[in-house]
C-alpha cells in the first residue's frame, strides 16, 4: 500500500525513519527486539564488571571502573527510551528480560574471575561491540542511529581504557602479565562469538533474518564480515600488548588483505544462549532480585508522583 | 601526625570509604536511574578521597601517594565517621544516611572554601557544587519515601532510626580541628545549620525525627571502628595488597 | 606425618632411658580433659632414645583438627627438658588412626570419675573401616548410673563429646563418642 | 518448716543441694538467674570471636578459634542444660535473653577490631572468667559445681592459648607488637569490670545481694576480692608478655601482698550494662535474627520428632 | 606440578574452602547444637586440609607450608570443586550441599584408605570416621527437613536443586587421577555410590531428585571459579597477606 511505499522509498534512499513515520509491524519488531536485546545488554553488562568495583587494585583504576559501569547503565536508560519511541515501554522490555523471552549478549553469562578481566572486557568486548554498533550509526531507524552515535564515542574510550590497562598489566610484573594472558586466553573466543553464528547458507533461517535486517537497514553487515573487521582491528593490538592470542591459526594473510584465524565454537554459543552458559543464572538471579527489592521504592515514587500530580490540579 | 594531615586524612576517608559503600549499590539499585545517580555520587566522593588523601600524603612528607594511603593503612589508622561504613541497609537506610551525610558535608566544603589552606579550600570550591547536587538526591528520595506508600514511610522512619547512633559523631568537636584555627572547620558549628536542613526535609516529607538512641556511636575519628569494616577493608585492599609494588 | 617403623635397642642403658623417657612423657595431662594422660587417652604411641640420646616421641590426634596438638608437643618436649631430656622431638604419625579403644582401663575410670560417660567398643562398629555412625544405646549416667538417658547433641563442647542429659538425675553429662 | 530447715542444714555443712532437694524459692530464682547470665555469655561470647574465625593469619590460628568457639557453644548447651534441673527450659531462658530481660556478661560489647583481640579476649577475659568461675566449682548447687569444673578446664586451656597468641605476636614483627599492645589497651579495663562493682557499702542493694548470695554458698568471694585475685595473676604475666598494662598506677605492694592498681570506670560499666556500650545492638540483634532465621528449622525437627513419636506408637 | 601435587591440593581444597564456609555459620545456626556440629564439622575439615595441604608441599618441593598454599595461592591456583565454594543459602541448601559432599567424600575417603601412598592412606583412614559422623548429620537434617513441615520440604527441596548443578564435577574424570594409578581414587568410581546413598536419604524423606539442571558448573578442578571465590579470598587472606613474613 502507500504508506509501504512511503517506507521502503525512505530505505531505498537511505534515508532516516523516524518514530512518527509508518513502518511495517515486521520492522518495528524486528526493531524493538535488537534494540531490547542491545539495552539489556548494556544493564547486565554491568554485573561482570561491577563485581571488581570494590576490589579494583588502585583509586585511578576504581575511578575509571565506576565512570564506566555508569555509562553502561546510562546507555541502557538511553537505549530504553529510544526503544519507546517504538510505542514499547521500559517496563514492558524489561519483563521480557526478567522472564527470559528477551536476550542479552552471551558474553556476559562469563565471569570475571581476576582484575586483568576487567581490562580484557574493555578491549576485547567494547571492541566487539564497537564493530557491531558503528555500522548502525547509519541504521535506518533515526533513533536508533543516533543513540549509536553517541554510545559507540563512550566506547571507544572505554575500549582504549581496557586497553590501558591490559598494558600496564604487561608491562607490569610477572604475576601481573600471567593474569593478562590468562584473561586473553579465556575472553577471546567468546568474544568473537559476539558477532553471532556464521554466515553459511546452510542455516537458513538466520541467514534470511540477516538479509531481512540487511534489506531494511538495521544491519549493515554480516556476521562474518564484522567478526573479519574485529580480528583485523585486535590482532596487532595483541603485539602492542605483548600478549599471544591463543589461537595456532591467527595469521596475516597477505593476499587476502586479512587475517587467518579460528572461528570460536558455535555449539558452545549455541549452548550458553540456551541457558547452559556459567553465569546465566546468576545474572538473572542477580537482575531479577535486585528488581523485585526495588519494587517498593518504585511504587513509592508513582505513589508520590500521582499524590503530587492531584495536589498540583487541585 | 600534623593536625593538617590528621585533618585531610578524616575528609578524605570519609570520602573513600562512602564511595566504597554506594559503589555496593550499582546493579542493585531499585531502578536504573539510581544505578546511574549512585554511581555519580560514589564517583564524586572518589574524587574528593583522591584529592584529599594525595594532599594529606604530601602534607605529611613520607612518600605515601593515595594509595599507599588507601590500600596500606590498616583498620585502626582509618579516620571516617561510622556513619560511612555502615552497611547499606535498605534504600531507604541508604537515603537516610546520605540525608545526614550530605547535609554535615554541604555545610563543611561551604565553610571549608574560606580555609587558609588553599588546596583545602580548592578542593571544597569545587566539591561543595557536587555536594550540592547529592544533598538534593537525598532529599528528593526521602520526601518520595516519607510521602510515598506506608511501606516506603514506614522504611523510611526505619532507616532514619537505624543511622541515628552515627549521626552526633559527624559534629563531635575535638583538639585536632581546633588547633588547625582558620585551615579546619569546627565540626560542631555544623550540627545547626545540618539539622535545619535535615529537619526541613523530614517536615516536607511528613517523618518524625527518630527518638534519641540508647547508645551514640563514636570512635571513627580515633581509628576505633565497627566490626564491619575489617570486612570493608579486606576487600578493598586484598588484591593491591597481593602484589606489592605492582604499578596498575 | 610419617609413620615411623620400630627400632629394636640394643644397649640395656637405652632401654632404661626409654622407659625413662616414656614414663616422663606418659604423665602429660591433655590440655582439654586434663586429669587423663596422654597415655590414659592412647595419644602417646611410640618413644625411642637412640644411642646419642635423642628422645623421638611420637603422638597421634584424636582428630584431624584437634588443635591441642600443639599444646601436647610443647608440654612434652617441655616435660623431658625438666627431666634432663632436652634433645627431643615430637613427632605427629596418623597411622594407625586413633580410636577409642586406645583409652586405656584406667583411663576409663577417670573418665568415669569425672562424670564423663566412657565411650562403647569402636571396634565392631569399625573394624572394617565402614563406619555406620555407631550407636550409643546404652550410655550410663556417669553420676548416678541410670541408663534412662538421652542424647541431646551429638557434637559436644569437643570434638569427640556429646552432650547427654541423665532422666533420673535430671543432669547434663559428657559422653565420650565411640570412634 | 522443716523442708526449710534441711536445705539450710545442707548448706551450713558446705554440702551440695542437688536438683530434687527442696530449696526456697529465692535460691532457686537467683541460680536460674545466674546460670542463665553465665549461658547467655556463653553464645553472646561466640560473636566477638566468632568475627575472626574467616580471617584468622594462619591455618593453625584458625583451627584453635574455630575449637574455642565451639567450645563456648558447648558451654552454653551445657549450661542451659544444667540450668533445665531447676526447672526452666532454654526456650524460656533464650526468650528472657532476647526479649532483653536477663543480661549476659558486658564484655561482649565490646568490638572485636583486629585479631590481637582474639588473642586479648583469650588471656584476660577467659581469665577473668576463670577467676570468677574457679571458686563456684564449691558453689553450693550440685549440677552448677559440677558444671564449673568442666568449664573451668577448657577455659584454662583457652586462656593460655590466648596467651600464646599474643605472645606469637609480642615475639614477631613491630606492627605485631603494636597490635598486641593496643589490644591490651583497649582491653584492660572492660577486664576489670567483668567483677562487678565495687563492695562499697554505699551501694547498698548491691551489698545485700551478694552478701545473700554469699550465705548461699552461690558466690564465695567478693568482686572486689576477685578483681585483686585477677591483677595479681595477671600483671606478672604481661611482663612475660612485654606488654605494659594501661594503668600508671600499676604496681607491687609489698605490705599488702598484692598489686595495686586503677579501678575501672564503673560508671561506663553502668552505661554498657543498661545497653550503652559500642555492641549491644549489634550483639542482640544478631542473636535475635539468628534464632529467628532458624525458627523454620526447629518448627520442622519438632514436627518431625513428633510425627516420629506417633508412629512408633502406631 | 606432578600429579600428586595436583591431586592433594584438590583433596586439600576443597576440605578447606568447605571449612571456611560452613565457619560462616558459626552464631548464625538455627539452634545451639548446630552452632557447635557445624563448628564441629569445620573442624575435622579444617584438619583434614591441613594434613593435606602440608603433605602436597612436601611433595611439591619448593619449601610451602600448609599456609604458604592456604594463604598466598591466587584464585585461579584453587583447586576445589565449585560446590564447596557456594554461598551457603538457608540451612536447607547448606543441607543439601553437605549431603551430596559427605557422601562423595566418604566414598573417597573410604576408598583412598587403600592408596599406594602411605600419607594419603593414612590421612584417609583417619578422616574417614569423621566423615561417617558429618553423613550421618546431613543425613539427619534432610529427613527431618524433608519429612517435617510444608515450609521445610519446599525449602529442602529448593536446597537440592539450588546444588544440583554442582554435583556433577564431584566425579569427573581427568587425566590427573588416571595417571596416579594405585595412588588416587577414581572421582567416576564414587558416582554410583554415593548417588545410592544420597537416593536413599531422599526416598526416606520423601524428597524428590531435583530435575535436570540446564547448566552443569564445572572448572574448579582448573582454577576456573565462580565469582564469589574472589571475596571468599580476601577475607580469608587479607590478614596473612597484609604481613609478609611473620608468624602466628
Amino acid at each position: 500500500d502507500e504508506r509501504d511505499d512511503a517506507f521502503h522509498a525512505i530505505i531505498d534512499a537511505d534515508g532516516r525513519i523516524e518514530p512518527r513515520d509508518d513502518m511495517p509491524d515486521a520492522y518495528r519488531r524486528s526493531l524493538v527486539r535488537q534494540m531490547a536485546q542491545h539495552a539489556h545488554s548494556e544493564i547486565i553488562g554491568m554485573q561482570p564488571e561491577g563485581n571488581w568495583i570494590s576490589r579494583a587494585p588502585s583509586l585511578r583504576r576504581k575511578a575509571i571502573l565506576l565512570a564506566k559501569v555508569q555509562d553502561e547503565a546510562g546507555h541502557g536508560l538511553y537505549l530504553y527510551a529510544a526503544a519507546e519511541t517504538l510505542g514499547v515501554s521500559r517496563d514492558e522490555l524489561l519483563e521480557r528480560l526478567h522472564s527470559g523471552k528477551q536476550k542479552y549478549s552471551s558474553i556476559f553469562n562469563y565471569p570475571t574471575l581476576t582484575w586483568a578481566d576487567i581490562g580484557a572486557i574493555g578491549w576485547l568486548v567494547d571492541g566487539a561491540a564497537i564493530t557491531n554498533q558503528v555500522p548502525l550509526t547509519r541504521c535506518s531507524y533515526g533513533p536508533y542511529a543516533r543513540a549509536m552515535v553517541r554510545i559507540c564515542k563512550e566506547e571507544s574510550f572505554h575500549q582504549r581504557q581496557g586497553f590501558e590497562a591490559l598494558l600496564a598489566l604487561t608491562r607490569g610484573t610477572a604475576a601481573q602479565r600471567a593474569m593478562a594472558q590468562d584473561a586473553l586466553d579465556r575472553w577471546w573466543y567468546p568474544s568473537l562469538a559476539m558477532f553471532g553464528p556464521p554466515d553459511t547458507p546452510s542455516q537458513e533461517r538466520t541467514a534470511t533474518h540477516t538479509e531481512q535486517s540487511m534489506r531494511w537497514g538495521i544491519k549493515r553487515f554480516t556476521n562474518d564480515e564484522l567478526r573479519q573487521k574485529f580480528v583485523d582491528m585486535t590482532a596487532p593490538q595483541a603485539d602492542v600488548l605483548g600478549l599471544r592470542i591463543p589461537d595456532d591459526e591467527l595469521r596475516w594473510n597477505d593476499e587476502r588483505g586479512h587475517y587467518d584465524f579460528s572461528d570460536p565454537d558455535f555449539d558452545e554459543l549455541f549452548r550458553v544462549i540456551s541457558g547452559d552458559g556459567p553465569c546465566n543464572e546468576q545474572r538473572m538471579a542477580h537482575r531479577v532480585s535486585a528488581h523485585a527489592d526495588g519494587a517498593w521504592v518504585r511504587e513509592a515514587a508513582s505513589a508520590y508522583a500521582a499524590k503530587h500530580a492531584t495536589a498540583q490540579q487541585e | 601526625v600534623s593536625g593538617l594531615v590528621e585533618y585531610t586524612l578524616r575528609l578524605g576517608d570519609d570520602a573513600l570509604i562512602l564511595s566504597q559503600r554506594l559503589g555496593e549499590w550499582i546493579t542493585r539499585a531499585p531502578q536504573l536511574e539510581e544505578d546511574v545517580a549512585l554511581a555519580n555520587i560514589a564517583l564524586d566522593l572518589l574524587g574528593q578521597a583522591r584529592s584529599l588523601l594525595t594532599y594529606a600524603g604530601e602534607a605529611e612528607g613520607a612518600g605515601r601517594d593515595e594509595d599507599a594511603l588507601a590500600y596500606w593503612r590498616d583498620e585502626r589508622d582509618f579516620r571516617n565517621v561510622l556513619l560511612v561504613e555502615r552497611p547499606n541497609g535498605d534504600f531507604a537506610e541508604t537515603m537516610a544516611r546520605q540525608l545526614w551525610f550530605t547535609s554535615y558535608q554541604y555545610e563543611l566544603y561551604d565553610r571549608l572554601r574560606a580555609s587558609a589552606d588553599p588546596t583545602l579550600a580548592a578542593v571544597a570550591a569545587k566539591a561543595v557544587k557536587e555536594v550540592a547536587y547529592h544533598r538534593d538526591h537525598a532529599a528528593q528520595w526521602v520526601l518520595r519515601l516519607g510521602d510515598g506508600t506506608d511501606e516506603s514511610r514506614r522504611r523510611m522512619q526505619g532507616g532514619l532510626a537505624a543511622v541515628a547512633p552515627y549521626v552526633d559523631e559527624l559534629f563531635d568537636p575535638d583538639g585536632v580541628t581546633g588547633g588547625l584555627g582558620a585551615v579546619a572547620v569546627d565540626p560542631a558549628a555544623l550540627r545547626e545549620p545540618s539539622e535545619r536542613h535535615v529537619d526541613g526535609v523530614l517536615d516536607r516529607a511528613g517523618l518524625e525525627r527518630p527518638p534519641e538512641p540508647a547508645h551514640v556511636a563514636r570512635g571513627g575519628r580515633r581509628g576505633l571502628h565497627t566490626e564491619v569494616m575489617g570486612y570493608l577493608l579486606a576487600e578493598m585492599q586484598h588484591l593491591h595488597r597481593s602484589h606489592e609494588g605492582a604499578s596498575w | 606425618m610419617v609413620t615411623r617403623g620400630t627400632t629394636t635397642a640394643t644397649a640395656g642403658t637405652t632401654r632404661t632411658a626409654e622407659e625413662r623417657a616414656r614414663r616422663v612423657a606418659a604423665d602429660v595431662p591433655d590440655p582439654e580433659l586434663p586429669m587423663l594422660t596422654i597415655d590414659d587417652l592412647g595419644i602417646l604411641r611410640e618413644v625411642h632414645v637412640d644411642g646419642s640420646g635423642h628422645v623421638d616421641v611420637d603422638i597421634t590426634p584424636t582428630y584431624s583438627g584437634c588443635p591441642a596438638l600443639e599444646a601436647i608437643r610443647a608440654d612434652v618436649l617441655t616435660r623431658l627438658d625438666e627431666h634432663g631430656m632436652p634433645d627431643a622431638t615430637v613427632h605427629v604419625v596418623l597411622s594407625p588412626p586413633w580410636t577409642t579403644d586406645r583409652i586405656s582401663a584406667d583411663g576409663i575410670e577417670k573418665l568415669r570419675r569425672h562424670g564423663i560417660a566412657p565411650p562403647g567398643p569402636a571396634g565392631g562398629a569399625h573394624g572394617d573401616g565402614r563406619a555406620p555412625v555407631p550407636l550409643a544405646l546404652t550410655v550410663r549416667c556417669p553420676r548416678c548410673g541410670s541408663p534412662d538417658t538421652r542424647e541431646l547433641a551429638r557434637f559436644g563442647s569437643t570434638a569427640c563429646k556429646a552432650l547427654w542429659v541423665c532422666g533420673d538425675c535430671a543432669e547434663p553429662f559428657d559422653h565420650l563418642k565411640a570412634l
